[in-house]
């Protein structure tokens, strides 16, 4: 009787448990569950350069300025240009808006573009040489983005440059009070660099580009816009008649003198009131802005008209010319009409129509026509060029303003890059369908040439974009702009062409400051919620570096979506489990 | 050494030569002269426990369950409706398998409000996996408390050792104190088996599905049965030390007997008394008095009973609706027996109602008059 | 088998006197047993407490029905209870009184002694005039005239037990003691 | 945004909390900063379920498991315990629900606060009996649907101000909690730990299960529960001193606390209106407290 008694060993393991619970796969509960995986940021997705926005601004924010720089330029290698040009559809999208204020992300970006002259260009990775030889046409920031990436995945690129000096519209179209030269050249460091052969002096006519496609692997026609349709009116030929882009080349090489006392400058673009500011510093007293439509169809930045405004150029709406009029071949004034908004056209817009009877003469020394240039490839006028830069001709590849789209600056360094990826994959014989699948940033805007390169998934290439909803704003806490611009004075910026704006304050410190303001949107910070709220304590691996999301273990996690939640950043989405 | 004490007294006394480390306790008339007593021994440091004041008997007993998990051997003493209000822990700290040992003061339940001896609390909780001790004397009362540790902790069962309201609790009787060095002897440092141990994690009584819920509850059964024999050799092995012992059913003068009296407690003594003078009479008596009340030592009653034809049994205490517990257990003991001999139940002499040896004999007398019990319970007091 | 009742009310120490005289009998090699009636005690209710002395153990565990003597602290207690009652024939009373033993109305075939416990525990000031504690005092009594146990026995347990004012009590015995008058009624 | 530190990751995967469930995050902070010498004391509650059955539990420390009401008495005893033995490292957790803690366990809890029987007692509070399937408790705010306080007939009482009845006790430390705010919470167990005697925490933990919430609004719940003032955090030091641990100025209106709630879905918004003003007046209520007598 007493040998069974009292706590034998298979009594104790009833009265007390034997072991953990991991043999208890609660994984099976799921219906849902977490994906992790880097997401585009809005901004990211709205920039037509593709610039890393979040990546660069988590390396800013921690004062890694020079890795921010470098994350930058896999990008994009013109960032102290489109610091300072681009009008900033990043920061229209950027999710921050609705939190207090969008991020000062084009200062940022023009801080860390000029940090280059310490850094240097920080350029990266190239990738093994192919021995494939690539034509570029045109060294504009098209031009210049294609070349770059080409360079960049191994292939031997050389542009061909009509005028003396590379940059294209970067030279000739911007004036110096936007962008010094010095910030263009320092950029342009990168053809050297890379080993990049520039041609200048050489105009891409019919004869070279047959030339090139003779002789050239690929060819890339980034030739631009640049034929003026001119007005269409009677006294184009008078003395005192400028071609827009003519006159801002002739003024941005010094060249350019003798505009008279009183000008006006057709057109309501960044051309018309580029002209109409150099005009100012030519010595012209009175500048008039003359468009057609409303302000609010303007196409400049507003940014660009305050300027002007405040250095004294003035905007008349609603008014178009009808006829230039002269004395002796000399341009004395136009004839003007009032124009009311009509029907829509195409772009949405009114397409305006004349006033009858509202004719009118207004005075002018010179009249400067800014209405936007025409393309004239000479590859094929009537070339069909699809949005990735690609024709018929499966070795020609069109970008920049030569192809259709937008023309910004940053819209023609996307171009580039993505005519770039597109010859990279002809001449690499990559797999068109699977490249395109993967290299756009949130799925729809600018393609990634690092993942191309990497043979990564850009952030959010399969659609997924951070919006503000996707942000959990109770791990920000509102803090104010710290990037402002300063500027000169009106009276000091007409004086010459010195840049007009500053970024306010040390450059380090707004730097950081100002991207510490950034959600990073999409990027995995190893801020650790996911790992810290998980109630089934699912959350594995670590983030090595920047950029890699944590995974979960999907043995265990019962889909909760409490991660997806916390994630301050949207990095990480609750989708459907598979059945 | 000898002194005069109470039981409750004894009780205090029989902890402290236990050297119990954690006591846990709630005042109740007539349990309370213990817990004074234990404050004062440990106040005075003759005895290194913790005694945790606890502000009900519920928490006194699952402070002790917590005590004794994490190593301790414990106490803690109640009566009546603390007792009832320990009910649920009870069954915890059994099922838990904490040696834990209690002094259970039987006092009847109200209402009405009533301080005297009844069973009942104690019976009723004859269901809890307790192990169960009725005192006679109060010499008993003390080494039974000694006793009571060695079984709890051989059987990892706990141990109520139960003792009368004022007829013993409050009656002071010369009792032998044993040596400190003997109990040391007898009664080794507790080692427990199975504690809380942050070196060994492990978890204590967590949901089970039936077939562990009924081969642990199977598993406590067969040890409670086995503690038959754990008391029977604790007490021979006290009886070796100290040179008492008590047996685990108490047999008296039971040889040739036509009657036995099957009594418990303090009633034991006075139905020696009756048998004596029964015996003077002619009258073939036996007394029978049941000490382990759980596990029911049923071969040691059977074989006591022998070949007696009556049992007549003295319920200190009544069921309601079933009559004195101690008759049932004896009936339900015999059932599947050979030797059935006719169970007389009385039951009486609770709430303050008293059993002279006189009315024991009466008892006796009628019992030996009548052929068979002409009801279940047979009601016999002094008011 | 000599068997004690003791009559007091609350707080004037009858239970302690029965247990001084389960001690004394202790101390004398006998076994003893003391206990009060399990009632609801309040300071100032008539008590009743009980000792019962043999040589040999005692087994019984039943109240005491029929005392061999009865001790009566108070005797105003002689209106409230019969303490008499149960006395066997030649029942012994012990009583603290003023008055003497047959100048208390008691019913005849009784043994009556009297003592004025409470001046003799005035005098040694145990407890207050009000309220004298009388209870040793009256033990000595007991003791002089019932032969039940000694008075030094008595005495004894007094010294072992009484811890406040000791030697008072221990006097306030002796006195009571010599003082005792006896009558058989 | 710093990161909360996971000292100690004592609870193993595969418990069988509800997705979502905030009860098992509250273990995961306080046995990170108690750390493996935890011996824990859990009495009927969600708890004694999350565990999993016999012969496995995700604790990588001792636990007892005991009945409803003895969570603190339990305690003690194995403190008593421990003291015997010379163990005065080992912490003792007694780890209830509101309904352990609230209701059928006030008195022991009372009893060992008086005693200042050095125990750690964490009330989990996720206002309501869950573990029975939503049944009201006295720390079930008023408003609330639960199964025993149907919408027809919600809840008509104000939650038990349990952090005040335990400062009536003068407990040497007490503090509530919000898992929505880890760092806070550890903090707080770690002076918890520091402190001897009887300590009390009461760590706020939605229950999307028992508040027909979304189980990804655990943290966010918590979080807006502390930002609206329904839930204030602080401490109080011997009974008497308080301390805020954080205020959120200005406040966020009740109702984005309330609104996400099937439990309040009922309510329609002059009784919400009700709840902010009763949480305004709670607050001034505790901020005049706080004034009288800062830590």
């Amino acid at each position: 009787m007493m040998e069974h008694l009292y706590y034998d060993a298979a009594a104790m393991d009833l009265l007390r448990t034997t072991r953990n619970t991991l043999s208890n796969r609660t994984g099976s509960w799921r219906h849902m569950r977490p994906e992790f995986g880097l997401k585009a940021a809005a901004c990211a997705a709205a920039c037509p350069a593709g610039n890393p926005i979040a990546r660069f601004m988590a390396a800013a924010s921690d004062g890694r300025f020079e890795e921010a720089l470098r994350e930058l330029k896999k990008e994009n290698p013109l960032p102290g240009v489109c610091g300072r040009v681009c009008p900033r559809p990043c920061e229209a999208a950027c999710n921050r808006a609705e939190f207090d204020e969008a991020v000062g992300t084009r200062a940022v970006e023009r801080l860390l573009g000029d940090m280059g002259a310490e850094f240097g260009l920080c350029l990266p990775a190239t990738m093994g040489k192919t021995g494939k030889r690539v034509a570029v046409a045109g060294s504009g920031p098209a031009g210049l983005s294609c070349a770059y990436h080409l360079a960049l995945s191994g292939h031997d690129a050389t542009v061909f440059e009509a005028g003396g000096e590379p940059g294209g519209l970067l030279r000739f179209g911007i004036p110096a009070y936007r962008l010094p030269r010095e910030a263009l050249d320092r950029e342009l460091g990168f053809i050297d660099a890379l080993g990049i052969n520039m041609k200048t002096g050489c105009r891409a006519d019919a004869a070279l580009a047959a030339r090139l496609l003779d002789e050239f692997d690929a060819v890339v026609a980034a030739t631009g816009a640049l034929v003026s349709p001119g007005l269409g009116i009677e006294g184009e030929g008078l003395a005192g008649y400028f071609k827009g882009l003519e006159f801002l080349a002739a003024a941005n090489a010094g060249e350019a003198s003798g505009i008279g006392k009183s000008v006006i400058v057709i057109g309501g673009g960044n051309t018309a009131v580029d002209a109409a500011r150099c005009a100012l510093r030519l010595g012209a007293e009175d500048v008039t802005v003359m468009y057609r439509r409303g302000r609010e169809d303007m196409p400049a930045s507003d940014e660009e008209v305050a300027e002007a405004q405040e250095e004294g150029v003035k905007f008349v709406f609603h008014a178009a010319p009808a006829k230039l009029v002269g004395e002796g071949g000399r341009l004395r004034g136009v004839a003007l009409m009032r124009m009311k908004p009509g029907e829509p056209d195409e772009s949405g817009r009114r397409k305006p129509e004349p006033v009858a009877g509202s004719e009118r003469e207004a005075h002018a020394d010179a009249v400067i026509e800014a209405a936007g240039g025409r393309a004239d490839n000479p590859f094929g006028r009537a070339l069909e060029v699809d949005e990735w830069g690609a024709t018929d001709n499966e070795k020609l590849f069109v970008c920049g303003d030569a192809a259709p789209g937008a023309r910004t600056v940053a819209s023609a360094i996307g171009g580039g890059k993505r005519a770039a990826i597109m010859a990279d994959v002809f001449l690499r014989e990559l797999d068109i369908k699977e490249v395109k699948r993967k290299v756009l940033v949130g799925g729809n805007g600018a393609a990634s040439a690092a993942a191309h390169r990497e043979g990564e998934a850009a952030p959010g290439a399969d659609g997924s974009v951070v919006r503000f909803k996707n942000v959990n704003t109770a791990y920000f806490s509102r803090a104010a702009r710290a990037a402002k611009l300063e500027r000169l004075s009106p009276e000091a910026r007409v004086a010459g062409f010195d840049e007009v704006s500053a970024v306010c304050g040390s450059a380090a410190e707004t730097a950081r400051a100002e991207a510490s303001r950034c959600f990073r949107c999409g990027e995995c910070d190893d801020c650790g919620n996911c790992l810290v709220f998980c109630p089934d304590m699912s959350i594995i691996g670590k983030a090595a570096a920047v950029g890699a999301a944590p995974g979960f273990d999907g043995d265990y996690c019962k889909g909760c979506g409490i991660c997806a939640r916390e994630c301050p950043r949207g990095v990480i989405r609750m989708i459907e489990e598979e059945r | 050494m000898k002194e005069v004490m109470m039981g409750d007294v004894a009780v205090a006394r029989g902890v402290k030569l236990a050297r119990v480390e954690v006591i846990a306790a709630y005042p109740i008339t007539p349990q309370t002269i213990i817990v004074e007593e234990l404050s004062e021994i440990c106040g005075r440091g003759e005895l290194k426990a913790r005694f945790i004041k606890v502000e009900s008997e519920h928490s006194a007993l699952a402070c002790c369950m917590g005590a004794s998990m994490a190593g301790a051997r414990t106490f803690t003493a109640s009566a009546s409706q603390g007792l009832l209000l320990m009910h649920e822990m009870l069954h915890w700290s059994a099922g838990a398998r904490t040696p834990i040992v209690m002094a259970n003061v039987n006092r009847a339940i109200a209402p009405p409000w009533n301080l005297w001896s009844d069973q009942t609390d104690s019976l009723s909780q004859r269901d809890t996996s307790w192990i169960q001790l009725y005192c006679e004397n109060n010499q008993e009362v003390i080494d039974t408390v000694i006793q009571a540790y060695r079984i709890a902790e051989t059987v990892y069962l706990p141990v109520m050792v139960v003792l009368d309201a004022f007829i013993l609790s409050h009656t002071s009787e010369v009792v032998a104190v044993p040596e400190q060095e003997d109990v040391d002897r007898y009664l080794p440092p507790f080692k427990a088996a199975l504690t809380l141990d942050t070196n060994d994690p492990r978890a204590f009584g967590s949901i089970s599905g039936p077939i562990e819920y009924q081969k642990l509850k199977m598993a406590r059964h067969e040890d409670m049965m086995g503690a038959v024999e754990v008391a029977r050799r604790a007490d021979i092995e006290f009886g070796e030390i100290f040179g008492r012992k008590y047996g685990i059913a108490e047999r008296y003068r039971c040889e040739d007997a036509e009657l036995i009296l099957l009594t418990s407690g303090a009633l034991g003594g006075t139905a020696k008394i009756a048998v004596d003078a029964l015996r003077e009479s002619g009258a073939a008596v036996g007394a029978l008095r049941v000490r382990l009340f759980r596990p029911f030592p049923a071969d040691d009653i059977a074989d006591a009973i022998g070949g007696a034809p009556k049992v007549a049994v003295i319920d200190r205490n009544l069921s309601v609706g079933a009559g004195g517990i101690f008759a049932q257990e004896l009936k339900a003991a015999l059932y599947d027996r050979e030797r059935r001999p006719a169970v007389f139940g009385f039951t009486g002499g609770y709430g303050g109602g008293d059993f002279t040896p006189e009315v024991v004999e009466k008892i006796a007398r009628r019992a030996l008059e009548m052929d068979k019990p002409d009801s279940p319970t047979l009601w016999e007091a002094i008011p | 088998m000599p068997e004690i009742r003791l009559h007091g009310r609350g707080g004037q120490g009858a239970a302690l006197a029965s247990r001084l005289l389960a001690e004394a009998a202790f101390i004398e090699g006998r076994h003893a047993q003391s206990f009060p009636a399990f009632g609801l005690e309040r300071r100032g209710a008539p008590v009743t407490a009980y000792t019962r002395i043999q040589d040999t153990p005692i087994l019984n565990h039943s109240k005491i029905y029929a005392p061999d003597a009865a001790v009566v602290l108070d005797a105003t207690l002689l209106k409230l209870a019969n303490v008499a009652e149960g006395l066997k024939p030649g029942g012994l009373v012990v009583i603290n009184t003023d008055k003497g033993p047959g100048e208390l109305g008691l019913p005849s075939g009784l043994r009556v002694a009297a003592v004025n416990a409470g001046a003799i525990a005035a005098e040694r000031g145990l407890g207050s005039r009000l309220a004298p504690i009388v209870n040793t005092a009256i033990l000595g009594a007991f003791a002089a005239v019932s032969g039940a146990v000694s008075l030094e026995s008595v005495l004894e347990a007094i010294r072992r037990n009484v811890a406040f004012r000791t030697e008072d009590n221990a006097a306030a015995c002796e006195r009571a003691a010599i003082e005792v008058e006896t009558a058989l009624l | 945004m710093k990161r909360a530190r996971m000292e100690n990751e004592l609870v193993s995967k595969g418990h069988v909390a509800c997705p979502g469930c905030g009860a098992a995050l509250a273990m995961r902070y306080v046995l990170s900063v108690l750390g493996p010498k935890t011996i824990i004391v859990l009495p009927a509650c969600c708890w004694s379920v999350i565990t999993n059955r016999h012969p496995e539990c995700c604790l990588e420390v001792p636990v007892f498991h005991t009945a409803f009401e003895t969570a603190a008495c339990v305690a003690s005893g194995v403190r008593a315990a421990l003291e015997v033995k010379g163990d005065n490292d080992t912490n003792v957790l007694a780890w209830a629900g509101d309904g352990g803690t609230f209701d059928i366990g006030l008195q022991a809890l009372s009893g060992a606060a008086e005693r200042n029987d050095d125990i750690i007692y964490v009330c989990y509070d996720n206002e309501a009996y869950m573990n029975t399937g939503v049944q009201r408790s006295s720390a079930t705010p008023w408003g609330a649907w639960t199964t025993t306080t149907p919408a027809t007939h919600f809840k008509g009482q104000e939650k038990k101000n349990i952090m005040e009845i335990m400062a009536a006790h003068r407990i040497p430390y007490a503090a509530t909690a919000s898992i929505s705010m880890p760092e806070d919470l550890m903090a707080k167990v770690e002076r918890a730990r520091d402190t001897r005697g009887t300590r009390f925490l009461h760590i706020f933990c939605p229950c999307p299960t028992g508040w027909r919430s979304s189980p990804d609004l655990t943290i966010e719940l918590a979080r807006a529960a502390v930002e609206s003032r329904a839930f204030p955090l602080y401490e109080i030091f011997d009974g008497a001193k308080r301390r805020l641990s954080l205020d959120p100025a200005p406040p966020a209106p009740v109702a984005d606390y309330i609104r996400p709630q099937g439990r309040f879905r009922h309510l329609d918004s002059e009784q919400i209106e009700a709840i902010q003003n009763r949480v305004d007046e709670e607050w001034l209520s505790l901020l005049r407290l706080i004034e009288n007598n800062p830590a």
